[in-house]
C-alpha cells in the first residue's frame, strides 16, 4: 500500500483529501450509532447526551496531517527536477493520474493505431480521450499545490481555534438566547450541545474544498463546489433555531443555486461542444499550438476564428476556413485534435495566411478530427462559467449571502468566508483562465471592479465587527476578480493566497474577541481592549497592516501587482482606466475601515463598562492560531530583495503554472506596467496612508457621541448602512412579484367560503367552474373505462404481451 | 492422457472418453470413500462412546459398509401412498448429483483434475450449495409434516450458511488473486508457513469460520437439525428406506469430502504435503509424483472429515434458533470483518512483517497440535481401585464399595 | 462444416422467453409468475452471454458485465416479490393473484 | 456435427422442454424443479459459451439462491400439500395463441441476424477483466462500469432492507393484536 502511494508522489495528495472525509465518516458513524444505541452502554461510551472532545481531536489530526503532506508535497513539487527541464510527460506521469467513473464508450470505438505505436515510445502517454466520460482525476500544479498548502495549514488552524471557540457546545445542554431575543413565543430555550456536528462538518468542508483543488475536470470541480455549497449552508445555519440563521443559510444556499445554473450550462456547453469535461483537454481543443511541424504559428496559443465555407459541399464533412487579416473575425471558433494523427508532422492554422485552406470536420469527431464551435456559444460558456464563480465569491449582483453569512460560529466565517469556499469561484477564475474569451474577461474585470468598490463603501460605516470583515472580504475578491480579468494572474491569486492567510487572522481574531467579550459583536459598545487582550489585539493590528497594504506586509506584494496589471491594462487601453482608479480609492478605504475597526475595538477609552470588565484574553488554544497566522500574514510572499514587490518567492512559484499565452497576449500592458511599477507603489502607499490618517483622526480618541449616534436617514452614510439598498432591490424586484403572484395564484384555489369577496366571485364564475366541469367528464370517463381495469394481474399481462407482439407484427409489416 | 486416447479415437470421441473415465473415477471414489468413512464414523463414534463398534464383518469390522449395502439393496423399495411419487423418487438422485459434481473441479493432483476450471473454487461452493435441492424436495414429497419441517428448515439452513461460507472462501481468494484451485495449490508449495491458513490472522480465523460453516452446510451434527431424530423423528428422512434412503448418505459424505478438499486447497496447502520443497511431479516424473500427491491430498480430506466426525459425537445438537442465530448473528459479522481485515491486511503490512506472522502463526499452531496429541498418549493418572473418575471422583455412589 | 453460431443460442432465448410470458399470463400463482419472470430474465441473459461470444470484441466484457448485472438484479427482485407474497398470504391466506384486484388490503 | 453442436443440442432440447415444463405442469412444486432444470441448463449453456463464471454465478445466485428462496415460499404458502390454482381452459388457449404468435414473430426477427463465428479465444474476459471493468480501470476502448456497481450495489442494499422490512412488518402487527 505504501509503495502504491509513493510510486506516484500525486497519490499522497489524494490521502489528504482523503482524511478529512474519513475523520467524516467517523463522527457519522459514532453519531449514527449513539443514537441508534440509546439506554445502552455503547451509549455512554460515545458520550452519551454530552458530546465529546476526542470527535474534535480526531478531525483535527486528520487536518493535521493533510497539512504536513500538503507542506511537504509542496516541497517536493517544488523541488521537482523536471520544472527545470520543462518534461511534462514525466510532471504529467508524477503529479496527475485520472481513472473512468462512469464511460458512455468512446466517439470512436477504438483509439487510432497512433497511439498505439506512440504508447509503446512512451508508456506515460496517456491516450486522449474524447468519449463521453465523467473522470475521477487530480491534477497538481503549481497553482493547486500551493493552495492545497495554504488550505490545510489555515484549516487545521481554524480547527484548533474553534476546539477553544466552540467551547459551549460541549455541555449536554446548551441555552441560545438569541432564539428568545428573534422569536419572542420561546423562553428559556435549550438544547443538546453539537459540539460533533460542528466538526463533522468542518471535515466534511475541508474534503469538498481539498477535491476541488485537486481535481482534473469541471465534472469533479463542480460535484466538490456543491458539496462545498451544502456545508456552507449546514454551518452557516448551525444556530438553525434562530430565524436569522435558518434565513441566512437559506440565502446562501439559493444565491448560490443561481450561480451554479450558470455553472451547470456550461459543463453541458462543453460536454456537447468539446466532448470533454478535462481542463487540459478543453484548454488543447480551444487554443491553437504554439508551432506546427513547419514553424511557429502566427495564431500561437490563441483563438482561432473561422468563417463556414459556403455553399457547404457535402452532407458529411464540414469546411471553415479563415477569415483575411483584416476581415470581421469569424463566426465560427475552431476546436483543435486532442492529438495529431502523426506527431511529426502536422499542419496548424494561420502558418502562412494567404496559402491555408482552413480544415474539415467530420460528421464522426475522434481524437485526431478538428471541430468547431459557434463563437457565441463560447462567450456563453465562459459567461456560466463565471457565473457560478460569482455566486461563489459574491460577486455583484449576488454578493449579498456572505454578510449574511456572518450568522454562523466565527470559525466558519474565518473558514468559508476568508480562506476557502469564497476562495473556490477566483480559483476556478484562474484555473479555467485559458477558457474565456476576451470579451469573458472583460465582464469579470469590470465585476470585479464594482463589487471591490460597492463593498468598500458598506464596510466604512458598519457597526457590526463581523460584518466589516464580511465586507471587506466582498471588496477584496473583487480586486482579484479584477486582476484576473486584466490579465494579472500572478497578481490576483497572489492576493487570493495572502488574503487568505490576514483574513483568516482577522476573523479569528475577531472570534476572540467576541468569545472575550461573551459575544458581544458591535464596535460601538467595545474600545479600549487593547490592555486586557494583549495577544488578540497584536495580532489584529498585523492583520490590519497586512490588509492595508503596509510595505513588507504580505498583503504590500500582491497589492501592489495588482494594481500594476491594473495600471497596464488602463493605459494600454484608456477606455477602461476605470479599472486603475477604482481600486486605487478602494485602497484607500480599505485602510480606512480596517483601522476604524482597530481603534474602535482596541483604542481608546472603554464605552462599555459591562462589556470593558468582563473581558477576557482567549485561552492558548485560541491565541496560538493567530500568532501563526500572523507570522504567515507577515512573511508568507516574502522573497529577495524584500523591497522588491516583482521578487516574491510566492509569485514565482505561481507564475510557473500561469497559462503561457499570457506574455504573448498582454505583451504590451505587461511591458507598460513594468515601467510604471514604481509609481504605482508609490500612489497605493499614499493611499493607504491617507485612509490610515484619516482613521486615525477620527477614531484614535472618537468622541463618544460621534461613534454611537445614529445614522441620519437621508444621507450617504444611511445610504451605505443600508448597503446600497441591495436587499430592498432584490426585495422589491424579485421577492414581492414572486409573492404576489403566489398569492394571486393561491387565489384561485381558495374555496368560495374562505377567500377574499373578489376571489369567490372569481373563482365561482370562471376556474372552479372549468375545473369542476373537467372533473365531471374524467369521473364519467372513468366509469366507462372502469371496465377494461379488471384488477386482475394476468389479463393486464395478457395486454401487455398481445401489444408486444402487434408491435413486433407492425415492425415486420413495416420492414419488408 | 488426452494425447494417448486422441491416438486411438477420432476427434470428438476422445474427448467423451476422457470425459466417461474421469466420470467412472470420481463415482468411485466417492463410493469406496463413503464405504470406508462410514466404517469410521461408527469406529470412532463407537471408542467415543466407550464401546468397541462393528467387529464381526471382515477384520476389524471393515466390511460392514458392504454386508449394510446389501442389506438396504434387498430392501423394499416403497413410498406413502399421499407422496408426490415422482418427487420422492427423483429427490435422492438429485442430492446425490449436487455432491458428485462438486468433485468435477476438485484436483487431486497437479493435473488430476476432471475439469481444469478457472473459476473452480466459485463452482465448487455453486454446485455444492444446490445439493439442498434433494433435501428440500425430499422433504415436500414426502407428505409427512416431520419431513416437511425437515426440509423447511434446511432451505433456511443452506441459504444462510451460504453467505459466510463463500464470504469465507474470498478471504483466500483475496490472497491468492485466482478462483482456481491448481493455481491455489501453486501458490502454496514448499514449507508449511507457505499455507494461507498461517498467511495472516484474518486467514487463520477464516479457516475455522470456513469449517464451521461447511460442517453446517453438510448438514452434520451439531447443526444436523434437518434429521433431528429427537424431535422430527428423522426429519426429511422419515419415509426413506433402502437404496433411495442410502443415496442421501452417498451424498453427505460425498460432499464432507468435497467441502474437506476445498478447506484442503484454499486453506491447507492443497497436495503439498508442507515439508517438501516445490512440485512433486517435477522432481519425481508424472506418475510417482502423483502418487505423492493424491497420497497428501487424501490423507488431508481425511483428516478434516475425521475432525467433522469427532465434531458430531462430541457436541450436542443446537436448536433451530440457535443455528440461525450462530450463522446470522455471529459467523457473518465476523466473516465480513475477516474480509475486510485480510483486505486492509494486503494492502498495508510489508511482506516482511507478514511473513514473520505467518511463521510465528505456523510454529505455534504445530507447536499446540503437538502438545495435545501428546497429552493424548500420556498415561491418565490411575485412580484408586473402585473409585471412579472425572466429576464422580470422590463420591459415594451405588457403584463404589463402602 | 460451419461451427455452432448465434442463431441457435437466439431462437432458443426466444423460446425461453415465449414460455416465460406465457407462465406469467396463465398461472394464477403468484409464485407460478415469479418464475415466469425468472424464465423471461434467462432469456435475455442467454442473449446477451450468445452475443459476447459472437459479437464485436467490444461486447466480450460488456455481455456478461449486462448478465451479471441482471442476475443480481433478478435475485434481489425475487426476496421483494416474495416478501410481498407472504405478506399478501398473512392478509388473505392464498397466493391467487385473480384475488388480489383491490388496491386496498 | 461436432461436439459443440451435439453439446448444444443436449442442452438446448433440456432447457426448452423445462422451460415447457415450467409453464405446464400443474403442481407448483414440479414447476419449481422443472424451472430448477431449466436454469441449469442456461448455466450449462453459459460454460459451453466459455462464460464460466457467469456460468457458476448463475448456479450460486439463481440455483442456490434465488430458488431456494421461491421454494421455501411455496412451502410457506401452500395450504396442503398438492394444493394447486387451476388454470381455466379458455386461459390455456389464449395463452397457447399469444405464445404461438410471439414466438413466431420473434423467430421472424432473429433471421435477419447474421449466423456470426466465434471470433477470438474459446474462453470470454474471465474473473480479472470483469473486476476491474467494474472498479472502472478498463483497458483503452473498453468502457468502465463504477456508476453501474455502485447502483446495483446501492440498489441491493435498498431491497435488503425493503424485503426484510416487508417480510416483519405483519408479523409485528399481529403481536400487537395479540397483545
Amino acid at each position: 500500500m505504501l509503495d502504491f502511494l509513493l510510486a506516484v508522489p500525486g497519490r499522497l495528495y489524494v490521502v489528504a483529501t482523503l482524511l478529512p472525509l474519513l475523520a467524516f465518516t467517523l463522527l457519522l458513524l459514532t453519531g449514527l450509532m449513539r443514537r441508534l444505541s440509546v439506554g445502552t452502554p455503547l451509549h455512554r461510551i460515545l458520550g452519551g447526551e454530552q458530546p465529546r472532545l476526542l470527535g474534535a481531536l480526531i478531525v483535527l489530526a486528520a487536518m493535521a496531517s493533510s497539512a504536513t503532506i500538503g507542506v511537504t508535497n509542496l516541497q517536493r513539487f517544488l523541488a521537482d527536477p523536471a520544472h527545470a527541464t520543462h518534461d511534462d510527460a514525466g510532471l504529467a506521469a508524477r503529479w496527475s493520474e485520472r481513472m473512468d467513473w462512469f464511460r458512455l464508450g468512446s466517439l470512436d470505438t477504438d483509439p487510432p493505431p497512433v497511439f498505439e505505436k506512440q504508447r509503446q515510445e512512451n508508456p506515460h502517454r496517456k491516450v486522449p480521450r474524447t468519449a463521453l466520460a465523467l473522470e475521477l482525476g487530480y491534477r497538481i500544479d503549481h497553482l493547486s499545490a500551493v493552495l492545497f498548502a495554504m488550505v490545510t495549514v489555515v484549516g487545521t488552524l481554524i480547527v484548533m481555534f474553534s476546539i477553544g471557540y466552540m467551547k459551549d457546545e460541549r455541555n449536554a445542554a446548551v441555552e441560545d438566547h438569541e432564539v428568545e431575543k428573534q422569536t419572542p413565543t420561546v423562553h428559556r430555550f435549550h438544547r443538546r450541545g453539537r459540539f460533533g456536528r460542528f466538526f463533522l462538518f468542518l471535515s466534511l468542508f475541508c474534503f469538498s474544498m481539498l477535491n476541488l483543488l485537486i481535481a482534473d475536470n469541471l465534472f469533479q470541480i463542480f460535484v466538490s463546489w456543491e458539496l462545498v455549497g451544502l456545508c456552507s449552508f449546514f454551518l452557516i445555519g448551525f444556530y438553525y433555531e434562530r430565524p436569522s440563521a435558518s434565513y441566512a443559510a437559506n440565502k446562501a444556499f439559493i444565491m448560490n443555486r443561481i450561480g451554479d445554473a450558470g455553472f451547470l450550462v456550461a459543463i453541458m456547453i462543453a460536454w456537447t461542444s468539446l466532448g470533454t469535461l478535462n481542463i487540459e483537454e478543453m484548454k488543447h481543443r480551444l487554443r491553437s499550438p504554439a508551432a506546427d511541424s513547419h514553424g511557429k504559428l502566427d495564431l500561437a496559443e490563441q483563438f482561432v476564428r473561422v468563417n463556414l465555407e459556403d455553399p457547404i459541399v457535402d452532407d458529411s464533412v464540414k469546411r471553415y476556413s479563415l477569415p483575411a487579416v483584416d476581415a470581421e473575425p469569424g463566426t465560427h471558433l475552431a476546436l483543435f485534435p486532442l492529438a495529431w494523427e502523426e506527431a511529426d508532422h502536422f499542419h496548424g492554422l494561420g502558418y502562412k495566411r494567404s496559402q491555408d485552406h482552413g480544415f474539415e470536420v467530420p460528421d464522426v469527431l475522434t481524437f485526431t478530427s478538428y471541430g468547431a464551435m459557434p463563437y457565441w456559444l463560447f462567450v456563453a460558456m465562459g459567461l456560466g462559467l463565471f457565473l457560478g464563480c460569482v455566486g461563489k465569491s459574491a460577486q455583484m449582483p449576488l454578493h449579498t449571502w456572505l454578510p449574511d453569512a456572518m450568522e454562523g460560529p466565527t470559525p466558519v466565517s474565518a473558514l468559508i468566508h476568508a480562506a476557502t469556499m469564497v476562495a473556490a469561484g477566483v480559483y476556478l477564475v484562474g484555473r479555467c483562465f485559458a477558457l474565456f474569451a476576451p470579451e469573458v474577461l472583460l465582464v469579470i474585470a469590470y465585476t470585479g471592479a464594482v463589487t471591490m468598490f460597492v463593498a468598500a463603501t458598506i464596510a466604512l460605516v458598519m457597526t457590526d465587527i463581523k460584518r466589516v470583515l464580511a465586507y471587506s472580504t466582498v471588496s477584496q475578491l473583487g480586486l482579484m476578480m479584477l486582476a484576473l480579468g486584466v490579465g494579472g494572474w500572478v497578481a490576483g491569486l497572489l492576493h487570493l493566497l495572502t488574503h487568505a492567510f490576514f483574513k483568516a487572522l482577522l476573523f479569528l481574531g475577531a472570534g476572540s474577541v467576541i468569545h472575550g467579550c461573551h459575544h458581544e459583536q458591535d464596535l460601538r459598545k467595545m474600545g479600549g481592549l487593547a490592555k486586557k487582550m494583549r495577544t488578540t489585539a497584536l495580532t489584529m493590528l498585523v492583520g490590519v497592516l497586512a490588509i492595508a497594504g503596509t510595505p513588507f506586509f504580505s498583503g504590500w506584494y500582491s497589492k501592489d501587482l495588482v494594481l500594476q496589471a491594473a495600471l497596464g491594462f488602463g493605459l494600454t487601453h484608456p477606455q477602461h482606466i476605470a479599472l486603475f482608479i477604482l481600486p486605487l480609492l478602494t485602497a484607500a478605504m480599505t485602510a480606512f475601515y480596517m483601522f476604524r475597526l482597530w481603534f474602535l475595538a482596541f483604542a481608546g477609552a472603554p464605552r462599555d463598562h459591562h462589556v470593558h470588565d468582563h473581558a477576557h484574553e482567549s485561552p492558548l488554544i485560541m491565541t496560538l492560531p493567530l500568532v501563526i497566522l500572523a507570522a504567515f500574514s507577515i512573511g508568507v510572499a516574502w522573497g529577495w530583495p524584500l523591497w522588491e514587490v516583482d521578487h516574491s518567492l510566492l509569485a514565482h512559484a505561481l507564475n510557473h503554472s500561469a497559462p503561457s499565452f499570457l506574455p504573448t497576449v498582454y505583451a504590451h500592458e505587461y511591458e507598460t506596467a513594468h515601467h510604471y511599477h514604481l509609481a504605482v507603489g508609490g500612489a497605493a502607499l499614499l493611499a493607504a496612508a491617507l485612509g490610515f490618517g484619516l482613521a486615525a483622526i477620527k477614531y484614535w480618541k472618537p468622541r463618544r457621541a460621534m461613534v454611537l449616534g445614529d445614522i441620519k436617514p437621508g444621507t450617504p452614510a444611511n445610504f451605505l448602512a443600508k448597503k446600497w439598498y441591495f436587499d430592498e432591490l432584490y426585495d422589491a424586484v424579485v421577492l414581492k412579484p414572486t409573492v404576489a403572484i403566489a398569492r394571486f395564484a393561491g387565489a384561485f384555489d381558495k374555496r368560495p367560503t374562505e377567500g377574499t369577496l373578489a376571489a369567490r366571485r372569481y373563482d365561482a364564475a370562471t376556474l372552479d367552474g372549468w375545473l369542476n366541469g373537467l372533473g365531471d367528464a374524467t369521473l364519467s370517463a372513468g366509469r366507462s373505462l372502469r371496465r377494461l381495469q379488471t384488477g386482475r394481474l394476468r389479463s393486464y399481462i395478457l395486454v401487455l404481451a398481445l401489444t408486444t407482439a402487434a408491435m413486433l407484427a407492425i415492425l415486420t409489416v413495416l420492414k419488408t | 492422457m488426452p494425447e494417448f486416447w486422441s491416438q486411438i479415437l477420432p476427434h470428438p470421441w476422445h474427448l467423451v472418453a476422457i470425459g466417461l473415465i474421469a466420470a467412472g473415477l470420481l463415482f468411485g471414489f466417492i463410493g469406496i470413500s463413503t464405504f470406508f468413512a462410514i466404517w469410521a464414523e461408527r469406529k470412532v463414534s463407537g471408542r467415543i462412546q466407550d464401546r468397541l463398534g462393528p467387529t464381526r464383518v471382515g477384520p476389524y469390522g471393515l466390511l460392514q459398509s458392504l454386508a449394510d449395502g446389501i442389506k438396504l439393496i434387498s430392501k423394499e423399495d416403497f413410498a406413502p401412498t399421499d407422496a408426490d411419487r415422482f418427487l420422492f423418487r427423483f429427490a435422492p438422485y438429485l442430492a446425490f448429483c449436487a455432491s458428485f459434481c462438486g468433485f468435477l473441479a476438485l484436483p487431486f493432483g497437479a493435473g488430476l483434475v476432471a475439469v481444469e476450471l478457472d473459476v473452480a473454487a466459485f463452482f465448487m461452493l455453486a454446485v455444492l450449495s444446490s445439493e439442498v435441492f434433494g433435501i428440500i424436495l425430499a422433504g415436500w414429497a414426502s407428505a409427512s409434516k416431520w419431513s416437511l419441517f425437515g426440509g423447511l428448515r434446511e432451505a433456511a439452513q443452506v441459504v444462510s450458511y451460504e453467505v459466510p461460507r463463500a464470504m469465507c472462501v474470498v478471504v483466500p481468494v483475496c490472497v491468492a488473486g485466482t478462483l482456481s484451485l491448481s493455481e491455489f495449490a501453486r501458490q502454496q508449495q514448499g514449507g508449511f508457513w507457505n499455507w494461507f491458513v498461517f498467511h495472516d490472522p484474518f486467514t487463520f480465523a477464516a479457516f475455522f469460520v470456513f469449517f464451521i460453516t461447511a460442517t453446517a452446510s453438510c448438514k452434520r451434527a451439531p447443526f444436523d437439525l434437518a434429521e433431528a431424530e429427537s424431535e422430527l423423528v428423522a426429519g426429511f428422512l422419515v419415509e426413506y428406506s433402502g437404496i433411495r434412503w442410502s443415496y442421501f448418505f452417498l451424498a453427505e459424505y460425498g460432499s464432507m469430502f468435497a467441502v474437506s478438499g476445498l478447506a484442503v486447497y484454499l486453506f491447507l496447502g492443497g497436495w503439498h504435503s508442507g515439508v517438501l520443497p516445490g512440485e512433486p511431479t517435477d522432481w519425481l516424473g508424472f506418475w510417482a509424483g502423483s502418487f505423492l500427491n493424491l497420497g497428501v491430498f487424501l490423507a488431508k480430506c481425511w483428516m478434516l472429515v475425521l475432525v467433522m466426525i469427532w465434531l458430531r459425537w462430541s457436541l450436542p445438537r443446537l436448536r433451530i434458533d440457535q443455528v440461525m442465530t450462530t450463522c446470522l448473528r455471529y459467523l457473518l459479522p465476523i466473516s465480513c470483518v475477516l474480509l475486510i481485515g485480510v483486505s486492509l491486511w494486503q494492502l498495508l503490512v510489508p511482506r516482511s512483517i507478514g511473513f514473520v506472522v505467518s511463521c510465528a502463526l505456523a510454529v505455534a499452531s504445530v507447536a499446540f497440535t503437538f502438545g495435545v496429541i501428546v497429552s493424548l498418549f500420556r498415561l491418565p493418572t490411575s485412580s484408586p481401585r473402585g473409585s471412579l473418575p472425572g466429576v464422580w471422583a470422590g463420591r459415594s455412589t451405588p457403584l463404589t464399595p463402602r | 462444416m460451419t461451427d455452432l453460431g448465434l442463431t441457435p443460442f437466439l431462437v432458443l432465448a426466444s423460446f425461453l422467453f415465449v414460455c416465460g410470458v406465457v407462465c406469467i399470463a396463465t398461472k394464477r400463482n403468484a409464485i407460478g409468475i415469479l418464475m415466469g419472470v425468472e424464465l423471461v430474465l434467462n432469456a435475455a441473459n442467454l442473449n446477451f452471454v450468445a452475443f459476447a461470444r459472437f459479437g464485436p470484441p467490444s461486447f466480450r466484457l460488456e455481455g456478461q458485465v449486462f448478465a451479471l448485472m441482471v442476475i443480481v438484479l433478478a435475485a434481489a427482485e425475487a426476496a421483494v416479490a416474495l416478501a410481498i407474497i407472504l405478506n399478501f398470504y398473512n392478509n388473505h391466506s392464498t397466493v391467487d393473484v385473480d384475488r388480489a384486484d383491490e388496491l386496498r388490503g | 456435427m461436432t461436439l459443440s453442436h451435439a453439446l448444444f443440442a443436449i442442452l438446448a432440447s433440456v432447457t426448452a422442454i423445462s422451460a415447457l415444463g415450467v409453464v405446464l405442469s400443474g403442481s407448483i412444486v414440479r414447476a419449481a424443479v422443472w424451472l430448477l432444470f431449466t436454469l441449469l441448463g442456461v448455466s450449462m449453456l453459459y460454460f459451453l459459451l466459455g462464460a464460466e463464471f457467469l456460468g457458476a454465478a448463475q448456479l450460486i445466485v439463481y440455483v442456490g439462491g434465488t430458488l431456494v428462496l421461491v421454494i421455501f415460499g411455496i412451502m410457506l404458502t401452500a395450504q396442503g400439500p398438492f394444493s394447486s390454482l387451476k388454470t381455466r381452459p379458455m386461459e390455456w388457449v389464449v395463452g397457447g395463441a399469444l405464445g404461438a404468435v410471439l414466438f413466431a414473430l420473434l423467430v421472424n426477427a432473429v433471421r435477419p441476424i447474421p449466423d456470426l463465428q466465434p471470433g477470438g479465444a474459446g474462453t470470454l474476459p474471465g474473473t480479472g477483466p470483469l473486476g476491474m471493468g467494474f472498479l472502472g480501470i478498463a483497458n483503452n476502448g473498453a468502457v468502465a462500469y463504477l456508476l453501474p456497481f455502485e447502483i446495483v450495489s446501492v440498489h441491493l442494499l435498498v431491497v435488503l432492507i425493503g424485503a426484510a422490512y416487508l417480510a416483519r412488518a405483519k408479523r409485528h402487527q399481529r403481536t400487537e393484536g395479540e397483545a
